[in-house]
């Protein structure tokens, strides 16, 4: 294994008395799919949106692809080639699916200071758009508005749009978040299909998905990492169990 | 089916009549502009309560022709006051704009009016630009022009002696003329010059700077609201005791009700006073008095007689409101009964008349009231005059 | 889409508004070609303020700045002596421009609340600036000596080539406007309002786009301004009040936010009620006001939503 | 010249006073219920109007003063449970819009009732001469009176704010009114407690301006927008942020158009004194306000 | 005393619950256990009023109180400690005590501050401090006292260990017991089922915004079949 594609030192960010995010340290290699779980409020989510830029940390450094980026923003980061989902779906509800994915396009194909020309008719944004609709098996639904799409759908089209912006790295917040057992093992087949061909670091609560996807799994407890390693060797730390799973022996 | 067409052959000929002009030229139509929203309203109902007494006083015909008056309120904005004209003059097709209280309005509104041929009627406002090189064979005033007031009060306290004076006038037209007005007689020393923002209401901050700058004496123009409130405070502050008072156009008929005490003693330059002696005046303010209940202001003469001159005018071509040249003839002739008594016109269009030195007293019967002392100029013509170039 | 309801009202519009002049000339009524004009110069200052607010979702309250800084563009070189209609009109478009960049630059860093009231101050100072400059009439304002010159094109003292003017002028803001936000831009600026953090995160740096988009409507609105003192032929401050910028954005929402025909058919019908109820009643704005609160509580889309459209997407 | 500044500071005290009140409600109702209300200013105007009403009807100021007060609150109560409360929910646009036309309702009805010229307001004879402050300065007694009331205003404000059950509510409101009505406090009718006493403190100041100004339709607007500034620099929802911002706004105002123009003619031309020391006067609290929201986009007491 | 009845609930268009039902008794301590997303937290802010549900009835003590503002629902004797523990940040933890506190239930013996202190000691220590600046432990431990404060007939913990230290959790788990000893009816949200199993008495698993088990807690610790399937466990 080379230089690992992103890299965490030291990061921190407190919310007044909350300690959200205390003194943590993650590598993600390239090609991997690399779990990170915890219970609710254990900070993944702001750990996750410190990396996408959409929180600025108190302390520490964030590299990516060798680079500092700990002061870029968001869009910078997107650049980079970072691309987030939301675990909240954060789509564009009041355009087609479609729309939502030729956006994400339209942000990594040249400039967008252009006027007069109809960004529906360019085909250079339509088909790569049409192209990853149909990847994650929206391809029928591209002409309907996003805020129609059912809610597996929408899971589905937050995907696609961070897809759409051809990233080196995939932040996935909770993919299957609110899905049903059907839809959610769809996703999970679907991010299988990705596997080896995309960096993921992903979020998740769900440890069906987690187990399924992941490479590597992080715990994260308070904060804090607490364990990392393959996910058999983090079914079976106690400290893992005692922390994440119950407190049985102290009860 | 026939009635129907009957119907619209009327419907159509009488929108035919009510566009065509021929059918307007049998009413007279002056459109009056004053102010009658806001803290100068009171102002403006003055004068449109005197414009409604002269209507009466003609039998509701000027010039013997059916009259139709439409108001507008300026709310004391000289684009607002524009934009009504242009309405009056090209929606409502008067033939006569009066009124107007403000300087500022009246530059705004005057070259509008005159430069669509229409006749501009000023019953109040007087500023120096119209008396000089804007003037305009199709303006006149029933009132005067800016500075000669001042000019009087400005002789009063030359002679009286007064030094070292303090000169306040809201920052707009007229302001500026009477301050001009005021040292084009006064030769002794102007402390300070202020020029507030004109509709202020709160003079503190500046009796505070007057208080620190000790003059002898303050002059000050603040015409209706304002003078109310810059007397009030004035007073509030203890300045009266330390520091007098001279102003025009402050203490009259409009602030006088809510001053009342407070202006005893007080002295004001100005043509006209209600104890103006002569028969139309009297009659003026009883008839006015009756009516409406309350004493009338100058803002009210002028008003009045800007009708009569109206009439005077569209009597003297006998209905034909087409003669311009006539029309103009026969209101420099001021051939009416004005209640200031007799007065001639400058080449300019603006009145030579008597000022009068007025003093706030308290009258017979308890109320407070302004009573002429002696007259301080004659005869008075403008100092612009003869930068007009009208010739007659 | 050509036969949709909605292009049928506009051309049903654009062929009544050129009609007014003839008719106007046939009924003896020349007052109408000045209401219609004034509706038509308030409709690109609408037209213009939405471009932001509904697209854009900037709730600007200080977009009679622009009017203003139009105004005094044609008024102070009319004032020192230069009539010509390219140069007062340029300045007046370019000085706005900047104008919005400045104001832009800084505002566009808040959000909500804080975004309405900090525009609002910055149109204040212009406003009180405007005032404090005798030079220029301050509070009074002054008359415009003559209405730009178009020299071998126009003139402008005549009602109705004045009047068509600003009718192909809002012609071509609508036209600019439909292609302007139906093209990449238009499609960043829309998608920042449905979704900011979105946008960030798919690597759209929304701030540029805003600010662009603030000063092509500062600019629109500027020229405006320049029609708009031409046509009161009188320079005055009192453009740039405070609520002179409410009735812009009133005209917006009675119309219809986030549409194109929305403002122009807001502000015919603000103006066009203005001067009916005033012709009947001075206390006009007792019915204005309760009629303002009923369009905001139920008429969430404007008097254009009450015209069917084909599911246009991507509001 | 220190007598003089002495002066100018007791009146940019009254003017911030006077802010002082119309913004502690201002701030209350935009902090605790999200809502920008424009037509706060009418209140004001209300309250000016029923205190000169009352005044002229009942003879007595004092009385004026108290009925006046009551019947402000009455009408805050009125308008919230009319038409305020359906537009917490909407946004900060709607909200604009629908108050503004409130504001046209509001002038044009007190315009029917009393007509549009101003209506000017006397003061009893107790109250209109004026007092010793320091040897040579003589300040009026009205306005002595009105700081001191405004002080008092603003002591028992905070007092409420922080001492009492009412205000821990109101401050838990502002930051989340979904768990404090969960716990069981009916915020609707907070809400309109508490709008009720932002409209009697705009009608206090109202009625206090009467005197000061013309009363008159419209009067509301001329000082509603500096009362926006007042709440903005201070941090919308604090009571705090209010006072402070009252006081910095007063004082500057009042101050930079005392001495700017003088403060300038050193550095500059007279002339261009004259011409730049009132436009800088006027402006310059609105470019206070774009700088400390450049500093501290919250202002300067955020409350969350 | 609190049951619900086929409760039915969405945001907008998009269903969060399809028949809820359930029952707390008095005295007991009952569990809402399921995954993420599945609608715990919509089921009790359905009950709380803060949600109106779109059909179902919720009756407590008898009386019904769906489509009852959230303030009457609490004023009837519910207590609610939300998820995300949602203290006021900007009030002193004694504020946060007293804000809202309330006896209208007439409870002989209320709780007072002092007796807040006693069961969280750690908040004594802090009773002046702004609750923003509280650790998550304490702000949960002051979410559970402001809670006991208005005197609920019945006391609701939506996910009142998540995100917590163990030792902390511990800490909450033998309060809530103890609360359970003096008599507090209590319903639980949360996932952790071997904490759970010792406290409460039946369970209650919603699974895409149905009830899909019930069962008391010795059957769910036999169940690990059921644990598996529905909690991921």
């Amino acid at each position: 294994m080379g230089e690992p594609l992103l890299e965490v030192r030291g990061l921190t960010k407190s919310f007044g008395g909350l300690i959200a995010t205390d003194r943590m340290d993650l590598d993600v290699t390239e090609g991997e799919t690399h779990a990170v779980i915890g219970p609710n409020g254990a900070g993944k989510t702001t750990l996750l949106s410190q990396l996408s830029g959409d929180l600025r940390p108190d302390a520490g450094l964030i590299r990516f692809v060798g680079e500092d980026i700990t002061h870029l923003g968001a869009p910078a980061r997107s650049m980079r080639g970072l691309a987030r989902s939301f675990q909240i779906t954060s789509i564009f509800k009041d355009f087609t699916a479609l729309d939502n994915v030729a956006l994400a396009v339209q942000a990594h194909a040249g400039s967008s200071f252009r006027f007069w020309r109809p960004a529906r008719r360019e085909r250079a944004l339509r088909e790569p758009a049409l192209e990853v609709l149909r990847t994650v098996g929206l391809a029928e639904r591209s002409e309907l508005m996003a805020a129609n799409l059912a809610h597996g759908e929408q899971r589905q089209l937050e995907i696609a749009m961070a897809l759409a912006t051809r990233p080196r790295m995939l932040l996935l917040d909770e993919p299957v978040a609110g899905m049903g057992l059907d839809e959610s093992q769809r996703m999970i087949r679907f991010l299988q299909s990705l596997k080896g061909r995309q960096t993921i670091l992903l979020v998740e609560h769900d440890m069906d998905a987690v187990f399924a996807l992941a490479d590597r799994i992080s715990v994260m407890v308070y904060g804090r990492i607490i364990a990392s390693g393959r996910p058999e060797e983090v079914r079976v730390n106690p400290e893992v169990r005692q922390a994440y799973l119950g407190e049985d022996t102290l009860l | 089916m026939r009635t129907t067409i009957r119907a619209s052959l009327i419907f159509l000929h009488t929108a035919l009549m009510a566009v065509s002009p021929a059918a307007a030229a049998e009413t007279v139509k002056i459109g009056f502009i004053t102010s009658l929203s806001g803290p100068a309203g009171i102002i403006g109902k003055h004068m449109k309560d005197s414009v409604e007494l002269a209507l009466d006083h003609l039998g509701r015909k000027v010039g013997g022709l059916d009259v139709e008056i439409i108001y507008g309120d300026d709310q004391r904005k000289p684009d607002v006051g524009k934009q009504l004209a242009d309405e009056m003059l090209k929606k409502h097709r008067v033939h006569f704009v009066s009124g107007i209280i403000w300087s500022n309005v009246m530059l705004a509104v005057a070259p509008t009016v005159t430069q669509a041929g229409t006749f501009m009627i000023g019953t109040n406002a007087g500023p120096h630009e119209l008396a000089g090189k804007m003037c305009n064979e199709l303006f006149f005033t029933t009132s005067w022009q800016n500075d000669q007031t001042p000019e009087a009060m400005g002789k009063y306290m030359q002679d009286q002696g007064i030094r070292d004076v303090y000169a306040m006038a809201p920052n707009y037209a007229a302001g500026k003329d009477m301050i001009s007005g005021f040292k084009r007689y006064f030769k002794g020393r102007v402390v300070d010059e202020v020029y507030t923002k004109l509709g202020q209401q709160d003079y503190q901050a500046e009796i505070s700077q007057i208080r620190a700058a000790h003059p002898k004496a303050v002059f000050v123009f603040y015409p209706g609201d304002m003078g109310i409130q810059f007397v009030k405070q004035y007073v509030q502050a203890g300045l009266r005791e330390q520091i007098p008072l001279y102003s025009v156009y402050t203490i009259d008929e409009v602030t006088l009700p809510a001053l009342k005490e407070v202006a005893v003693g007080i002295f004001e330059t100005r043509y006209w006073s209600p104890d103006l002696k002569n028969e139309a005046n009297q009659k003026y303010i009883g008839d006015f008095r009756k009516k409406f209940g309350y004493t009338p202001s100058f803002y009210g003469t002028q008003s009045y007689d800007g009708i009569l001159l109206i009439d005077s005018a569209v009597r003297a071509v006998k209905g034909d409101l087409s003669n311009r040249k006539g029309m103009i003839a026969a209101m420099r002739k001021a051939d009416y009964k004005s209640t200031r008594g007799t007065y001639t016109y400058n080449v300019n269009h603006f009145p030579i008349q008597n000022f009068y030195l007025l003093k706030t007293v308290k009258g017979a019967g308890g109320e407070v009231e302004m009573q002429i002392q002696k007259t301080v100029f004659e005869n008075h013509k403008d100092a612009y005059y003869q930068d007009c170039g009208m010739k007659w | 889409m050509a036969r949709s309801p909605r292009a049928l009202t506009l051309a049903a519009g654009v062929l009544m508004l050129a009609l007014v002049p003839v008719a106007a000339e046939l009924l003896d009524q020349p007052f109408y070609v000045d209401l219609f004009r004034r509706i038509m110069i308030f409709a690109i200052a609408a037209l213009s303020l939405d471009l932001i607010l509904g697209y854009g979702g900037m709730v600007s309250f200080g977009h009679a700045a622009y009017l203003g800084i139009g105004a005094y563009a044609v008024g102070v070189l009319t004032h020192h002596g230069i009539a010509n209609g390219y140069l007062q009109w340029s300045l007046a478009i370019l000085g706005s421009a900047l104008v919005a960049l400045a104001i832009g630059a800084v505002s566009i860093r808040t959000s909500g609340v804080y975004f309405i009231m900090i525009t609002l101050a910055f149109t204040q100072m212009l406003y009180y600036l405007g005032i404090s400059i005798e030079e220029y009439g301050g509070d009074d304002g002054m008359r415009l000596a003559v209405r730009s010159q178009f020299p071998g094109l126009l003139d402008l003292r005549n009602a109705t080539a004045f009047y068509y003017l600003v009718l192909g002028i809002l012609l071509l803001f609508l036209l600019l406007g439909q292609r302007l936000v139906d093209a990449r831009f238009g499609m960043v600026i829309r998608a920042a309002r449905s979704n900011e953090p979105r946008a960030r995160a798919i690597g759209f740096s929304p701030y540029r786009y805003k600010l662009t988009a603030f000063v092509i409507s500062g600019a629109m609105c500027g020229l405006a301004g320049a029609l708009l003192v031409n046509q009161t032929e009188y320079l005055t401050p009192e453009f740039m009040h405070w609520t002179r910028s409410g009735e812009i954005m009133f005209m917006v929402i009675l119309g219809g936010i986030g549409t194109l025909m929305g403002p122009v058919l807001g502000a015919a019908v603000f103006l066009l009620l203005e001067d009916v109820l005033s012709a009947w009643t001075v206390h006009w704005q007792i019915i204005l006001g309760p009629f303002l609160v009923l369009v905001v509580l139920f008429a969430k889309k404007g008097l254009i939503g009450l015209v069917p459209d084909e599911a246009a997407p991507g509001g | 010249m220190i007598l003089l500044v002495l002066e100018q500071t007791l009146n940019g005290l009254q003017y911030g006073v006077m802010l002082l009140l119309m913004a502690a409600g201002l701030t209350l109702v935009f902090g605790i219920m999200n809502l920008v209300n424009l037509a706060h200013g009418s209140l004001y105007m209300v309250g000016a109007y029923l205190a000169t009403g009352f005044y002229q009807w009942t003879g007595s100021f004092l009385a004026s003063v108290a009925l006046a007060l009551a019947a402000t609150l009455v009408v805050g109560i009125v308008v919230e449970v009319v038409a305020l409360r359906t537009l917490y929910e909407r946004d900060h646009l709607d909200q604009v819009l629908a108050t503004f036309g409130l504001i046209l309702f509001f002038n044009e009805l007190i315009a029917i009732v009393w007509g549009r010229a101003a209506l000017y307001s006397s003061l009893p004879g107790w109250l209109s001469g004026h007092m010793q402050v320091l040897p040579g300065v003589r300040y009026p007694v009205y306005r002595a009176l009105v700081i001191l009331v405004g002080l008092v205003v603003a002591a028992l404000l905070y007092l409420m704010v922080t001492r009492t059950r009412l205000g821990m509510l109101i401050r838990a409101g502002a930051s989340n009114r979904t768990m404090v009505a969960a716990l069981g406090v009916n915020i609707r009718l907070l809400y309109t407690v508490v709008f009720g006493v932002g409209a009697a403190l705009a009608g206090l100041a109202g009625l206090i301006a009467g005197p000061i100004y013309a009363v008159q339709p419209g009067m509301g607007e001329q000082i509603l927008i500096q009362v926006f500034v007042v709440i903005v620099i201070g941090g919308i929802g604090s009571i705090r942020g209010a006072v402070v911002g009252a006081v910095i706004v007063g004082m500057v105002d009042t101050l930079g158009r005392a001495f700017l123009k003088p403060v300038l003619s050193i550095v500059l031309s007279p002339s261009a004194a004259d011409t730049a020391g009132p436009a800088l006067a006027s402006m310059l609290i609105y470019m206070l306000m774009a700088a400390v929201l450049a500093v501290r986009p919250q202002g300067l007491f955020p409350v969350r | 005393m609190l049951t619900v009845d086929a409760l039915e609930t969405a945001y907008g268009d998009s269903q969060v619950l399809f028949g809820v039902s359930l029952a707390v008794r008095p005295g007991e301590v009952a569990t809402l256990l399921g995954r993420n997303g599945m609608g715990k937290t919509t089921t009790v802010r359905s009950i709380m009023g803060i949600l109106r549900p779109r059909a179902g009835e919720i009756r407590f003590e008898g009386r019904p109180i769906h489509g009852l503002p959230s303030y009457l629902v609490a004023q009837a004797g519910l207590g609610l400690v939300p998820e995300g523990r949602q203290v006021f940040p900007n009030l002193t933890v004694r504020e946060n005590l007293v804000a809202t506190a309330s006896n209208r239930l007439g409870n002989p013996d209320p709780w007072t501050v002092d007796k807040v202190f006693a069961l969280f000691p750690l908040l004594a220590a802090r009773h002046r401090a702004l609750a923003g600046s509280l650790s998550g432990g304490e702000q949960q431990m002051l979410a559970i006292g402001r809670a006991l404060m208005t005197n609920p007939r019945l006391l609701i913990l939506d996910e009142a260990t998540e995100g917590l230290a163990p030792l902390v959790r511990v800490e909450i788990w033998h309060c809530i017991e103890r609360l359970k000893a003096s008599g507090q009816s209590i319903l639980l949200v949360d996932k952790n089922v071997r904490a759970l199993t010792r406290v409460a008495d039946r369970h209650y698993i919603l699974e895409k915004g149905r009830i899909v088990w019930t069962g008391t807690s010795a059957e769910l610790a036999a169940s690990e079949d059921i644990q598996h399937r529905y909690l991921g466990v």
